[in-house]
């Protein structure tokens, strides 16, 4: 209808019965409308929404030629739609018609009937004056998107699902927890009718999982909706389920998984696996493996060991396969058994509470063990067969790490020593009563069964270069080499006289003992140096027989040593010197006499960040020794690259002769020569040298495998490993602090005497009992240890520990929110004693208890595992309470005389129902509580006071006391009984808030998801497309709940069907020759549908984004937005109308 | 010295509460806080006034605010009901604007004002928040190993004003306090029920079966004795060693200040602290706690 | 027929508004949150003062200061402006742009002689009721102390 | 008396500057003088007011009028004119939107008076006189024009045709305008819409402004002596405040291509109802905060809102003057006009 057409404007108030007419004199504003300019009709109704009210309206645009409509009546939010339908029905285009809410906001609101009607005139002035200028507009479609997302998988979430799938249309159920079915799959019956819940929700679930066009997504939640009715775009966190939908939840893996936590399922009263189903009917029956990040023993092991995994498997007594673990991930666990300097354990969660668990000492049982049963293991075969060869040069931690990772992995792996023993500074830097020879052997012997050829007495520099190893020379071309020759040049003291003979470099004189060389050594020796190696020396010169003293220039505190190094070492004779430092060595006929030394003092601290030692003048002094051997430090040879002309400038070395490599793959300055362990970190321990090796095998397969090494990433251990997870070993868990101490089993060591006879191992390993024992101190922390005992025998294989969380992306047309309730926690009333007394329990807690899948079984006991003699049932705890909430939960009273019955019907125990007012609302309720009465449960109408336990019983012997009023005899009371249930409140879920927000639902004071109207639309909200069903929404009960699931469906199918969305036509359009291109508009729009166009300079708004807010037509300073149905001209005439003299 | 409070003993802490008075003064002395007795008090406005005749009682109680104001310190009250009722009149004042013009008018007459300006505090609060437990277990001397106490709170410190103690339900602060000073504090139920003092007068049978049942949960919790913080409360409490049904030396329940068990703790003698003002006094000579573990003396208190 | 004759004469009752001088306060309220609260205050039947008019918009955001100015200029005593709350905005953050507007809006009429009270800003849900009826009585109880606004002079 | 079309020129509460820029337009003058008679010209011809009084009505053609109307005798000028005109231009910022001097609008005539007749430093006035409408003296009585309260805009006196917009009007929109009447009268064309604005543009000074937009954020104000600004960014994207984007284009731009801000003399563009709250509106959607301290703290940066908001459109204000009722007559706003 053009706008240039007279304007005719038509008034109809409506009494809407006595709810307007009683405070607006109804006829007094038809009367002043009518007085209004442009206003050709004017008049009342009863009833404006009924057929004849309508009919009024059309019979004026059709008759009189109103060509603009004025309703007074209730809100728009109420029959808008009502009255544009009639509008248009009579050829009127809808948006020409004006509501005047004159019920909810002025009738209903106000008393004063004068005041009211002048409002209420004012309005329809208001009205009248802004549809003058309002302009046809027409709505647009967009389609329906058919699939729906419900959200929450519990009763409501099924039903609503299975009814809309039903009907052929996709849905897709998002549900956190593992299974879908909820609370109610945790309950044992359901009130009034007694039938067990199972039996009715069971095969619910059953039908959900096998609707092909019904999508469960369990562990996963909602992150994001974008978009409208119609078309959102929702993104939904996938959980890592870490089982694959192959499980056939055969159960096999319960078997066999060590871990034991409380089960969530049955409110902790129970424990259950890692790898786990939460109830025997689950749906989905996946089985999944609960993991709270990864073992930190684990995380900080550099070779990622997983100590978790074998020692929760050495709990279980299962050595062999804690060995089988050991071995899956690292070369040298003898080795790693004795030496290692055990980072995990300073990262272990049990040093929280007591002492970390000795970790190490249980890999060397496991290890022995296998020694002992199983003494000739076979590695897996190769997971491939790889042409390519490799080189690796140098036969220590690294280099054997390298060799078997590479050989595992399918490659063919040469190793060359320069000595003619393998192991490097296992062999000759360790001394045997640290790393025994044929243990050494053993761990080599199972590395040669991986198929790597060893050759020993063969150095690089003098027998091959580099450049012959890459070369096709016979007998080499291999495609990669790793080079592990480690840091064996030891460094001098750099004072006069060293080269006195007498004078033997600490690394040097280990290598000549180690080798089995002839190497005298004195009577009186001073070692010099503070760490690992001074002591080996020290305690090696011991055996030797000799005197010993380690000057060390520093104290105690800064001592690199690992501290059970210097213990041993002390407790076998040797004398450690703090403070004092070498000046020079003084000769007597050639031969070493005496060490002229002086005192230190600590000063401030050096590069390194130790305090320097700063000389004391006048302390010099002279020591007497026949044999001085200093070990300070070591740095690795290069004369294989100085007499190398080949390699010449291709590979750059520190200022300590260390190789300089990629800090990630550990590739030199050569592509595919990788270098890694002490030549690259410099002296440090086997396991970080391991580590290294392993890091290059993984880029060296990537190398050979043709893949780019840039951005390469691995596993690396933190330099400091952090203790163990911050307040509890896994969520459900203890924290730290309740959690028992156990003492650390203590390792028993030789006695030094002896020890100082031979080189035998120094430590006694644990018996059995011990390790066990000791291994029983893990806490299992994150949950999962990761011993892979499900994996190795899961039938289908379906597991699989490195599965990551995934986002999915939906696009969907509507949505239900079913996302339940949270049970209210009755610690919070602390009269209760809940948390203090033990058999005081919640409802939850009682449902489960009777339920035959539950932690007792079905049976209702106290905790000391007898029968109940008496038990009491507090109703409202938590609502219809000015503290919590004044809410009535509803179903409270209907569960406790269900639990009533139960009670009477399971034991013979006496049963008090504490109540303040009996809501026996529904169908059949009432009947099921005079039927409860009949059974003889005792009711008491009173809030109860407070619950104690029986005087002398000291709350633990379960007797407890409630003390309530009994208001219908006005007498206080005291019930004794064993065992009381607390009905807790129905409260919104701990994240409702977050969860209205990705949705956007307001939520009504009381924290419950609002419906969009209490009685007309109380599933619907007011976000177009999102609906609600069960108790997010407010407390109910079953059938309420499953009653609102079914509308909500309703309504969605409903749009289904009609298969498209109207899109209001309320939407902003920039007049280009206004627009200066200032770009105010653009970062205002959240739906970024302003775009700026360069070329002629002018903000563009994009339709289909723009929801009509506003926001930017407020903002245009020039004014050249104009947002459609709510223009400036419309409102301010509004505004006039409103503000303009009545009459 | 390094904090100093205005000290309102009202009128129980110069005649019953004499043990609280002393204890009081001793431990303060001993921490180095200094108690300065309010100069010219009046009665706190507790007992009946509140119910007859509102605002005389706010009246009176301001006085006692108004006078403190001088020296600007905060009030020390010990006794539940001085505590509350100037508490009370504190807060009342402050909320209600009419109800205190008419106080001012009344304090005008006798050249006072109140600006509200000073805080109304129980000693328990000071000890734990000014003073903490970290101190008083640092100024211990003697360990509390053989006081398996029963901490009673009763009715008016812990509610309505929450200042004391976080769960007006189930207070815990003096068990964390004794705890740490070596007592084995026990689990005791009634902490916060009525003692019936303020019925003695007018129901006593009511009053005295409150009494002995707080008094018998005690006994039963494995309590060797009740420590409170309300004279009332002790006074009640202690007479049932008279005359109530723990009459005769066989089932006598010594009712002790918390105060004088710091005190004790912390080195005063039990003449400082007033415990021979107790009528289960604890003695060598008179084992009072037959039925409830050790028994328990002085010469209990051990160095350490 | 003059305004007086219409609302005093014809409907008769005599108004609980003082007969001198009605204030009048207009207020513009969001369509999602605040409108659907004061009709929740319409449906709970709670009473608040019909010296309020409301005028819809879709969003807070739409609220141009100009309506103000105009709002005034037209003879209101009072303007109310009703969002959702922070974070809560059906279009997500509309309330903040009107948030800004209104801050800067109080000086501006500071300088012209406006008490900045006379406009008020406020957050009231869907579920609000309640604090809808209070917000419109408090506003009509503040603008009734402060008076008419002041005229040219 | 020729039978060129007469033209007059006026200059009524204004600097005078739109008079002089007439000359801006240089020898053109001469085209303008060769076709047009000049009857009434203040500034440059000596014509008395009688003059134009004994002229019939309408028989000036066209009447170029600056300045707003700030005492009787500026209405008395304005009403003499328009009757004595066939068209009736508001030549200048002052007589379309009121410009500085409505900027008084923000504080009242005493507030005026008492500053300028006593209270400023620089006043000497022991007798506290004040002037006077009449005053009876030996040699005769002498005669004030009355200083009204409020400054209005010439539109709000008397019935205006056209509107020329500028403080003053640029010298070759100025010349269009003439050119286009000349052009109009000679060939008898039809005239453009009454209460058409002439010798502007539709859009807002931003389409005139070579520097470069961005998405606007601004986490807070500067004026202009405290920074020096980025020769190529918008200024307003730079924290401070021009009125460009809220202002009619027509000027080429002239003052932020030398970087000073618009202050927006050529007043709002045709859609907009009020040049203040609009840019109230787009300023304050764009900073960059949604805690109202901050917000306050950032706004604390813009000096004089309202003088800055409505340097030149005080006459046109939505709430044209400064409330007496109100919690502060010369709050902000009053700084305005110092």
């Amino acid at each position: 209808m053009a706008t240039t057409d007279e304007t005719r404007i038509g008034v109809y108030v409506c009494h809407c019965g006595f709810n307007i007419s009683a405070t607006v004199d109804v006829e007094a504003v038809r009367d002043i409308a009518a007085t209004r300019p442009n206003v050709v009709s004017a008049c009342d109704y009863q009833f404006m929404c009924s057929n004849a009210g309508q009919n009024l309206i059309k019979k004026d645009i059709q008759e009189k030629g109103v060509n603009r409509v004025v309703v007074a009546a209730c809100s728009p939010l109420m029959h808008e739609p009502t009255f544009r339908g009639a509008a248009d029905d009579a050829g009127l285009n809808p948006y020409l018609v004006q509501i005047a809410n004159i019920r909810e906001q002025c009738a209903w609101v106000h008393s004063d009937r004068g005041a009211a009607t002048t409002k209420a005139a004012s309005l329809v002035n208001g009205a009248v004056g802004r549809v003058a200028l309002q302009q046809p507009l027409d709505v647009t479609y967009a389609d329906m998107n058919p699939a729906t997302l419900v959200v929450g998988g519990g009763i409501a979430g099924i039903q609503a699902a299975l009814s809309i799938s039903e009907s052929g249309n996709e849905v897709h159920l998002v549900e956190r927890q593992s299974t879908i079915g909820g609370m109610m799959a945790r309950f044992d019956k359901t009130f009034p009718t007694l039938d067990c819940a199972a039996c009715i929700l069971t095969p619910k679930m059953v039908s959900a999982d096998r609707r092909d066009n019904l999508h469960l997504m369990t562990m996963a939640e909602v992150e994001s909706v974008e978009g409208f009715v119609g078309n959102f775009k929702v993104k939904v966190r996938q959980k890592a389920r870490f089982v694959t939908a192959d499980c056939t939840s055969c159960g096999e893996c319960l078997n066999v998984c060590p871990v034991n936590v409380p089960d969530p399922f049955n409110e902790y009263a129970s424990t259950r696996h890692a790898i786990h189903k939460a109830f025997a009917q689950a749906i989905p029956s996946t089985y999944a493996i609960e993991k709270q990040g990864s073992p930190p023993c684990m995380e900080a092991c550099p070779i990622h060991q997983n100590a978790a995994g074998y020692v929760a498997l050495i709990a279980d007594g299962r050595f062999a396969e804690a060995a089988k673990l050991i071995r899956l991930r690292n070369p040298l666990p003898f080795v790693c058994g004795r030496v290692c300097y055990h980072p995990c354990e300073t990262a272990c969660s049990r040093g929280k509470v007591d002492d970390p668990v000795a970790i190490r000492g249980l890999k060397r049982l496991a290890m022995d063990w296998e020694r002992e049963h199983e003494p000739d293991p076979e590695p897996e075969p190769p997971e491939h067969d790889y042409a390519e060869k490799v080189a690796i040069i140098g036969s220590g931690p690294a280099g054997l790490t390298c060799a078997f990772d590479l050989a595992q992995q399918g490659y063919k792996v040469t190793v060359f020593e320069k000595h003619d023993k393998l192991g490097g500074m296992l062999t000759v830097g360790l001394p045997d009563y640290r790393c025994p020879p044929e243990i050494v052997e053993r761990d080599l012997g199972y590395i040669r069964k991986t198929g790597v050829e060893m050759k020993t007495g063969v150095e690089l520099g003098t027998d091959f270069t580099l450049d012959d190893l890459t070369s096709d020379k016979p007998g080499f071309g291999f495609r990669a080499v790793f080079m592990g020759i480690g840091a064996h040049r030891g460094l001098p003291l750099a004072v006069p006289g060293e080269d006195t003979e007498g004078v033997i470099l600490g690394i040097d004189y280990l290598r000549e003992i180690n080798l089995g060389r002839p190497q005298p050594t004195g009577k009186r020796v001073a070692v010099i140096g503070g760490g690992n190696t001074a002591m080996d020396v020290a305690r090696t010169a011991r055996r030797q027989g000799a005197e010993v003293a380690v000057l060390y220039r520093r104290t105690p505190a800064e001592m690199p040593a690992d501290q059970e190094e210097v213990e041993g070492a002390i407790a076998e004779g040797v004398m450690i010197d703090y403070l004092v430092t070498p000046l020079e060595v003084v000769a007597e006929d050639g031969r070493v006499a005496a060490l002229k030394c002086i005192m230190t003092e600590l000063g401030e601290p050096d590069a390194s960040g130790r305090a320097r030692p700063v000389p004391i003048a006048g302390s010099e002094h002279l020591r007497h020794f026949d044999m001085i051997i200093p070990s300070v430090s070591q740095q690795p040879y290069r004369n294989w690259y100085e007499d190398d002309p080949v390699s010449q400038g291709t590979i750059d070395f520190t200022a300590w002769d260390t190789l300089i490599v990629d800090s990630d793959s550990l590739q030199t300055g050569i592509p595919g020569v990788f270098g890694g362990g002490d030549v690259v970190l410099g002296p440090a321990s086997i396991v970080e040298a391991m580590g290294q090796g392993r890091r290059a095998a993984e880029a060296i397969d990537k190398y050979l495998r043709g893949q780019p090494l840039e951005n390469f990433t691995t596993h690396v251990a933190p330099p400091d490993p952090v203790r163990g997870f911050v307040k509890r070993p896994y969520a459900q868990g203890p924290a730290y602090d309740e959690i028992p101490k156990a003492p650390r089993a203590h390792i028993e060591a030789r006695d030094p005497a002896a020890r100082l006879t031979d080189y035998e191992d120094v430590e006694l390993g644990l018996t059995e009992e011990q390790g066990i024992r000791e291994a029983a101190r893990c806490l299992h922390c994150g949950v999962c240890v990761e011993c892979r005992s499900c994996q190795n025998i899961c039938p289908p294989d379906a597991i699989r520990l490195d599965m990551k969380d995934e986002i999915v992306e939906l696009d969907v047309g509507q949505i239900l929110v079913s996302t339940g309730f949270k049970s209210f926690d009755p610690a919070r009333m602390t009269p209760y004693g809940y948390g203090r007394y033990e058999n005081v329990i919640t409802s939850v807690e009682f449902e489960r208890m009777l339920n035959s899948t539950g932690p007792t079984g079905g049976q209702i006991l106290c905790k000391n595992g007898k029968p109940p003699r008496a038990v009491g049932i507090v109703h409202c705890v938590g609502s219809r309470d000015e503290n919590y909430n004044r809410y009535c939960s509803r179903v409270c009273c209907m569960a406790a005389l269900k639990f009533a019955h139960l009670v009477k019907d399971r034991t013979d125990a006496d049963l008090y129902e504490f109540y303040i007012d009996m809501r026996a609302f529904g169908k059949g309720y009432e009947e099921f509580y005079l039927r409860v009465l009949e059974e003889g449960a005792n009711v008491i109408r009173g809030k109860v006071a407070e619950i104690v336990p029986a005087r002398g019983a000291n709350g633990d012997s379960g007797h407890l006391i409630v003390r309530a009023e009994d208001t219908l005899i006005g007498r206080y009371r005291e019930i004794p009984v064993d065992m009381v249930v607390l009905m807790g409140a129905i409260e919104p879920q701990p994240d409702a808030e977050q969860v209205g927000r990705i949705f956007s639902l307001s939520r009504s004071p009381d924290g419950f998801f609002l419906e969009r109207h209490p009685k007309l639309d109380p599933v619907g909200t007011t976000t177009d497309g999102v609906y609600l069903a069960g108790c997010s929404q407010g407390p109910k009960d079953i059938p309420d709940t499953v009653a609102q699931a079914q509308a909500a469906a309703a309504n969605i199918l409903a749009k289904i069907a009609k298969g498209e969305v109207i899109i209001e036509p309320v939407r902003a359009t920039v007049e280009e020759h206004l627009c200066g291109g200032c770009k105010t508009c653009l970062s205002l729009c959240p739906y970024t549908a302003i775009t700026f166009d360069e070329g002629s300079n002018v903000a563009v708004i994009n339709q289909a984004l723009c929801k009509g807010c506003g926001t930017c037509v407020a903002a245009c300073p020039a004014a050249a937005i104009t947002g459609a149905g709510f223009t400036d001209e419309q409102i301010l005439a509004e505004l006039e109308g409103i503000l303009a003299p009545v009459g | 010295m390094d904090k100093r409070y205005t000290y309102y003993p009202g009128c129980s802490l110069h005649a019953t509460g004499i043990a609280y008075d002393k204890s009081m003064r001793a431990i303060f002395t001993k921490l180095g806080a200094e108690l300065v007795e309010l100069d010219d008090w009046n009665c706190c406005g507790a007992t009946a006034y509140m119910s007859v005749q509102k605002t005389v009682a706010f009246a009176v109680s301001a006085r006692n605010l108004a006078l403190a104001e001088k020296s600007g310190d905060d009030i020390v009250a010990p006794c539940s009901a001085c505590y509350y009722a100037l508490k009370h009149t504190r807060e009342g004042l402050a909320e209600n604007p009419e109800l205190r013009t008419q106080v001012e008018a009344a304090l005008a007459e006798g050249g006072l004002a109140t600006e509200l300006s000073v805080e109304v505090r129980h000693p328990l609060e000071v000890l734990l928040t000014d003073i903490g437990i970290d101190r008083l277990v640092d100024a211990q001397t003697h360990s509390l190993s053989e006081f398996h106490p029963a901490c009673y709170y009763g009715c008016q410190i812990v509610r309505p004003f929450g200042a004391v103690d976080e769960d007006p339900e189930l207070p815990m602060s003096m068990e964390r306090l004794f705890a740490a000073l070596g007592a084995k504090p026990v689990d005791y139920p009634p902490k916060v029920r009525c003692c019936g003092g303020m019925l003695v007068a007018t129901f006593p049978e009511v009053a005295h079966e409150l009494s002995t049942d707080l008094v018998d949960w005690a006994r039963h919790g494995g309590a060797n004795c009740i420590v409170t913080v309300c004279p009332l409360c002790q006074s009640n409490l202690d007479l049932l060693n008279v005359n109530g049904s723990g009459n005769g030396s066989a089932s006598r329940m010594p009712v002790l200040y918390f105060t004088q068990l710091i005190g004790l703790a912390i080195g005063c003698t039990p003449e400082e602290v007033g415990m021979q003002h107790g009528l289960a006094p604890m003695t060598a000579n008179a084992p009072p706690l037959a039925d409830a573990g050790a028994p328990l003396t002085i010469a209990g208190v051990r160095e350490i | 027929m003059t305004i007086a004759a219409e609302t005093e004469t014809p409907l008769g009752e005599p108004s609980l508004v003082d007969t001198e001088w009605k204030p009048r306060i207009v207020a513009f309220l969001c369509n999602w949150c605040s409108y659907t609260g004061a009709d929740l205050a319409g449906i709970s039947r709670i009473q608040w003062d019909p010296a309020v008019s409301i005028v819809r918009v879709m969003c807070s955001g739409r609220m141009d200061p100009t309506f103000v100015v105009k709002a005034f200029e037209l003879g209101a005593d009072g303007v109310i402006i009703s969002g959702c709350h922070p974070g809560d905005c059906h279009y997500q953050e509309g309330n903040y742009k009107t948030l800004r507007r209104v801050h800067l809006l109080k000086r501006i009429l500071d300088g012209f002689g406006i008490d900045p009270d006379r406009l008020r800003l406020v957050w009231v849900s869907a579920s609000e009721g309640d604090e809808w009826a209070a917000t419109a009585n408090g506003m009509a109880a503040q603008i009734r102390s402060l008076g008419p606004l002041g005229m040219e002079s | 008396m020729s039978d060129k079309p007469k033209l007059a020129l006026y200059w009524a509460a204004s600097c005078g500057g739109c008079e002089i820029a007439v000359l801006d337009i240089k020898e053109k003058i001469l085209d303008v003088d060769a076709f047009f008679d000049i009857v009434f010209w203040p500034v440059a011809v000596d014509f008395k007011v009688k003059d134009v009084e004994a002229m019939a009505d309408d028989e000036i053609d066209l009447c170029l009028f600056n300045g707003a109307i700030r005492t009787s005798d500026n209405e008395y000028m304005a009403e003499l004119l328009r009757r004595k005109s066939k068209i009736m231009v508001a030549f200048g910022s002052c007589a379309c939107e009121g410009c500085i001097p409505a900027l008084s609008n923000t504080t009242t005539r005493t507030a005026t008076m008492d500053w300028v007749y006593s209270d400023s430093p620089s006043t000497i006035n022991p007798n506290g006189l004040r002037p006077q409408t009449r005053t009876e003296t030996p040699v005769g009585i002498l005669e004030l024009p009355e200083f009204w309260e409020t400054v209005r805009a010439l539109d709000q006196t008397t019935d205006v045709d056209y509107f020329v917009p500028g403080c003053p009007p640029q010298a070759h929109q100025i010349w269009a305008v003439l050119e286009t009447v000349i052009d109009i009268m000679s060939n008898g064309k039809p005239l453009p819409p009454k209460g058409s604005v002439l010798g502007a543009g539709d859009r807002t000074c931003c389409d005139e402004c070579p520097r470069e937009r961005e998405e606007k954020k601004i986490k807070g104000f500067v004026r202009i002596h405290e920074v020096i600004p980025d020769p190529d960014k918008c200024l307003l994207d730079q924290g401070i405040v021009c009125m460009g984007p809220a202002t009619r284009s027509g000027c080429g731009g002239l003052c932020v291509a030398v970087g000073v801000p618009c202050r927006g003399c050529y007043g709002p563009p045709p859609n907009s109802m009020d040049q203040g709250t609009k840019m109230v509106a787009a300023l304050a959607s764009v900073i960059d905060s949604d805690d109202p301290e901050e917000i306050d703290r950032i706004l604390d940066g813009i000096v004089d809102p309202v003088g800055t908001f409505y340097r030149f459109s005080m006459a046109h204000a939505t709430l044209g003057r400064v409330r007496v009722g109100g919690s502060n007559g010369n709050g902000a706003g009053s700084e305005g006009s110092t």
